[in-house]
């Protein structure tokens, strides 16, 4: 997507940004912190020359412990709400703590020390405490990994308020926001998306920041706005590739950031082009899609020419059988179909 | 331990039969590229075996993400699993499950589970079923040694204890919870010692003797169908292979370990106890394993022959009832 | 707001119809159990003559201890995952059974066994399972209850597959919604608003069901369609009152279903009035108000004449403080200046 | 038990404060209709006080929704506590936190808290910190008998144990959890049997007892301190009055219980122990009873002086840094 050629950058994957970016900021800054299940893997057993067994369920974290040593790089027992909520508490005592959640589907066993604790105590205690807290997590179905491994709950973290929330669609944009994140003094929920870990960017080798809560623009366009999410921006890019070749010339916006919102920059597209559609590989009620064609629809009423429309999964489970999930994810026949529609209406 | 002829072929014909589809099933749905969610409980077949040989089909188990054994040892056909794993229509779940989610409710198999003890007050409620309405059922409740430190274990142990339900938490201890070994882990030396703050036995079995696991087991499920409360039973057990098919083990843990544990191997050790008593014959164990391997083959031609889900089954059994029109509505679906 | 003079009902409260309805389906159905912390109340001191001491933390359920027993009617320790999963496995194997999380912002500590256990059991099983079970929550501000006992998080539900709510406005639709919940084949989360516990109205003596997944009109009006949700309804029809004095004939929705959503009953309305404001005590983003607008801005969008709007709790937590409040929730005064710069568009 | 005059004299002031504080600072709130949700530690003074006295400001505690005696003894000021209580700007959490959410980073008090237990992993991570920083500061975790059954505790036991923090895990049981007796909701006879399951000690003491509080309470200090890891410390104790005040606590208790417990009351017990010892005087004990009096009346005055938060503070304080607009856009907010 975007090109970048500046001295000091290199093709690296995903995976790699986002294991520079904590390397990075845990160099900078000797209070990050990082924990979590298998972290680095077969945790005690230095004795026995093993040491970063893991290296992360998704090798996000390698090489970490070897260079930080097992007091700043912690796996911990199977255990998401204490060590989630020792995170918040070293976080709100002066460490920047980084947990991670090895799937966004178990959120719901610590999902009271993000919900109570995280995002509401800064506020509660009237503005005497910093949570510069990291959750790193994942989301994304695609993988015959069934109903509890596969699900994209990001929209529910848009939702709470005192949580910020960031999808990187890109290894670019994967190191940036993760930098950003860790080193932002709010709790910030960080999507990796495990469709994307090998995908391959550009990247500076110097630590960057890409600021929180900004879309960015991936492709002009004229007729329709097509906003995607994470991996789904690649689904936008594809289809409109596709569209263009009908003619249909669509923008391509990348939300980045799930909260805050960047609505301006979405706005001032659809402003531009009168048609919206929002590609959410999350469930479709009360989703991040429906977020953004409410907004529009209520601030840019007037700019549309067609209806707000969405592009998402559907209301149900993430199935496990491929001829079942194949259809479950929104892909490029769906974007184009949808964008078809808006522009038949004329 | 008197064991009668029949018991002790029903014993190694499940453990033969987790063992066949383990190290047979697994490597056949990676090779159809179905899921990389999959967990050998190859070696640990003693645990389930020993246990769910106590059960009838009336009574319950709640089981983790490692478990074909608990599916097989509690009467779940292996070819419907594999149909299952293959992504089959005629897998008990349709499809829709998969090995993380097996669940056959006419056999008492709540479910294999994806989220780690969650399936742990499942059946402490399918206990509570039991007691309400008289039924003389007891429930088995699996989880690991990784899951030994979840907070709903700790509650569901609490309040099984509180309302003396028939509950057996079984711990599955294999020494390690994905690469983390257990003595990282736990706090405390054996996951059985918690047993007590909970006001219920602890039992601490070797879990690679079906016969120490299914002495263990009758008591706890005895005690349960008295209606005298929760046991904890604590199998020491290990698997043989890695977490999933993706790690290699010898990252974590020592090719001495493993062998020590291979050598104490549950169907081995099975063979070195009955065949000198005279109870069964080695021919005949062996044509156990024959039927086993050759089940397996029937089972993989099943699942092969099954068809796929419809696409259309994708908005089947969300609900028992909904509109299905809003389960698409606004998504752009194409199907 | 329903006027109803069959024989056979009286004026009750809302909080007598939730107990009405709770104990005329155990009457019914033996299957059907509750459990809770302090349903009855000082549990296990039967010996000391102490039975019911508590009656519900709102006084909901009680006097069922004394007529079910305590095999029916379970207090529960403090440890809500537990329980809340005790009642899903015990509602999949035969029982009926209700659980009570004492206030929503709680659902934290339980949110795994909805998530994935209540809401996908039968998906994932391929339809082997019934799980009818319900559970009884409470929403609401304005109590001065601060961040951790006042939210409203009903969005989070719709968002999740699986699942269905029901937000009862007032004592008739509290008896018929919830006796419908307790007798679905579906996991049913019912949200009572701590605001309308007091609130009397006109209630059957005899069972019946008010069906899920419909919407009801309190209000008739022609020119903007105002939709509220639980307690929100009340501020609607005071607004629409209001309005009527300066010649705005509002029509007023009472969403009271919240998944399945009535899409259609609201749209139908919309159609007519070509205008629409959700008021929901819910934060804004991602919320049932921000999926109706999308909905209706999608599906109605010839006949909108003027944005699809919110009126909503900001994306704040609760604050403690009156001052800060009493401005949290939506109010008439929000809703009216809302509705009357809808209506200057001409 | 050798304690020094200052340190009684500390003792008793911050059990007369706590005291006075509940029985005059409560009702004052109720008459402002300022919230429902306020509980009273009367009864249970010896506990903060008995620990805290260990603390310095650096090191943390975490506390529950009965948390005003946890305040008082971490050295949280009662003027700015009741100011806080009477939703006024002048409090700690500019009245945006109330009674359940009161906290002093610069006292290491790291919040009162409305859901049960769920701070307890907080105090563990600030332990952390400690550890990390080598701060030699140690955390505190308040808990109640009915947080003892909650799943976050195991867990947060588990891992500080694991990671031999300095915490102090402090269940004050006072032998409810609202209605609910600590023999029904809990499965073993003490909290602190729990304790072993985790590997570290589990102290049961006499929570009326100040002196025996402050004793256990150093024993487990000091092994924190010493990087020896967690203790479990359980204090029995009473809450005089209801859950909150709207509830009768003889609904679900006796009289005779009730009188049992206030006859054994932590103010009346250190009278009796240290006036006969010549230490200090009664005369000496009525002036800090007067003078804690008198600091309520204060309190009163200064938080009913005090200026409720402008309405648009609303927005304050939600973030650090976040777009103030985007709080409120699409909300149709008037302010
Ligand atoms: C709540 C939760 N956290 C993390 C995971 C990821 N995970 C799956 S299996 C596993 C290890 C489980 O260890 P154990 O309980 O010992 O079972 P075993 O795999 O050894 O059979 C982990 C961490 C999960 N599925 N659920
Ligand atoms: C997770 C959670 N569940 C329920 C409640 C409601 N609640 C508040 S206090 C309380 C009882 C707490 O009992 P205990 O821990 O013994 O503390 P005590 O009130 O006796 O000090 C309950 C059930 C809550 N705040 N949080
Ligand atoms: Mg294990
Ligand atoms: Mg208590």
């Amino acid at each position: 997507m975007t090109s970048m050629a500046a001295t000091g950058t290199r093709e690296i994957q995903y995976r790699e940004a986002i294991n520079e970016a904590i390397r990075q900021e845990m160099e900078r800054d000797e209070s990050v912190i990082i924990m979590g299940e298998e972290i680095a893997g077969g945790a005690g057993r230095e004795h026995l020359g093993i040491v970063d067994a893991w290296g992360g369920p998704f090798r996000t974290t390698v090489g970490l412990i070897q260079q930080f040593g097992n007091q700043r790089v912690l796996d911990t027992p199977l255990s998401e709400a204490a060590f989630v909520g020792a995170a918040i508490g070293a976080s709100s005592t002066g460490m920047r703590a980084i947990a991670e959640l090895m799937f966004v589907d178990f959120v719901g066993v610590c999902m009271d020390q993000l919900l109570n604790n995280a995002a509401k105590m800064r506020y509660m205690f009237g503005g005497q405490v910093k949570v510069p807290f990291t959750l790193l997590t994942r989301i994304g179905a695609g993988f015959g990994s069934a109903a509890q491994h596969s699900e994209s709950y990001y929209s529910i973290f848009s939702h709470i308020p005192g949580l910020k929330g960031v999808c990187p669609s890109d290894a670019y944009t994967a190191k940036g926001l993760l930098t950003a994140a860790i080193r932002d003094d709010d709790p910030v929920v960080y999507f990796e998306h495990k469709g994307l870990y090998g995908q391959t960017g550009l990247v500076p080798e110097e630590p960057y920041e890409l600021p929180l809560g900004k879309a960015r623009t991936v492709r002009e366009g004229t007729d329709v706005t097509l906003v995607g999410i994470s991996k789904m921006t690649w689904v936008c890019t594809a289809a409109a590739e596709e569209l263009a070749k009908s003619g249909v010339q669509a923008e391509v916006v990348d939300l980045l950031s799930i909260s805050p919102i960047d609505y301006d920059h979405v706005i001032e597209s659809v402003k531009r082009t009168h048609r919206l559609v929002v590609v959410d590989e999350d469930t479709p009620i009360c989703s991040l899609a429906s977020e953004i064609c409410a907004r529009v629809a209520e601030e840019a009423f007037d700019y549309l020419d067609a209806p707000p429309s969405r592009v998402t999964a559907p209301h149900t489970p993430v199935p496990y059988s491929r001829s079942l999930e194949n259809n479950y994810m929104p892909n490029e026949a769906r974007v184009i179909s949808t964008v078809q529609g808006l522009m038949a209406r004329g | 331990m008197e064991l009668d002829r029949e018991t002790l072929i029903k014993l190694y014909t499940t453990m033969a039969t987790i063992r066949n589809f383990e190290e047979r099933g697994i490597p056949e749905t990676g090779q159809r590229a179905m899921s990389a969610s999959v967990h050998s409980s190859a070696g640990q077949e003693a645990v389930p075996t020993g246990i769910c040989a106590h059960l009838t089909d009336e009574d319950y188990i709640g089981s983790t993400h490692r478990g074909h054994g608990h599916c097989i040892a509690k009467g779940v056909d292996p070819k419907l699993m594999m149909a299952e794993l293959f992504g089959r229509a005629t897998g008990p779940n349709k499809g829709k499950g998969g090995s993380m989610h097996i669940a056959d409710m006419s056999k008492g198999m709540l479910g294999t589970n994806g989220v780690v003890a969650a399936s742990v007050p499942l059946a402490v409620g399918a206990a509570l079923t039991s007691k309400l309405k008289n039924l003389g059922r007891v429930a088995v409740a699996f989880f690991g040694d990784g899951g030994a430190n979840q907070g709903v274990l700790h509650e569901s142990m609490n309040l099984a204890s509180v309302w003396k339900l028939p509950v057996i938490f079984c711990c599955e201890n294999n020494g390690y919870a994905e690469s983390t070994p257990v003595e990282y882990g736990l706090s405390v030396a054996n996951v059985s010692d918690r047993a007590a703050g909970y006001n219920m036995p602890g039992i601490l079995v070797d879990g690679m003797d079906v016969f120490a696991v299914y002495d263990a087991a009758g008591q706890a499920v005895t005690r349960a169908r008295a209606g005298e409360g929760p046991s904890m039973l604590e199998c020491r057990t290990y698997r043989y292979y890695g977490h999933t098919v993706f790690d290699n083990p010898l990252s974590y843990r020592t090719k001495e370990e493993e062998d020590h544990w291979r050598a104490r191997d549950p169907l081995k050790q099975f063979r070195e106890t009955v065949i000198p008593q005279g109870d069964i014959t080695a021919e005949e164990l062996d044509q156990i394993d024959k039927d086993a391997e050759q089940l397996m083959e029937e089972a993989i031609k099943f699942a092969d022959e099954s068809p796929m889900p419809e696409p259309a089954e994708l908005y089947d059994d969300v609900y028992v009832s909904y509109p299905k029109e809003l389960l698409k509505r606004g998504s752009n679906m194409e199907i």
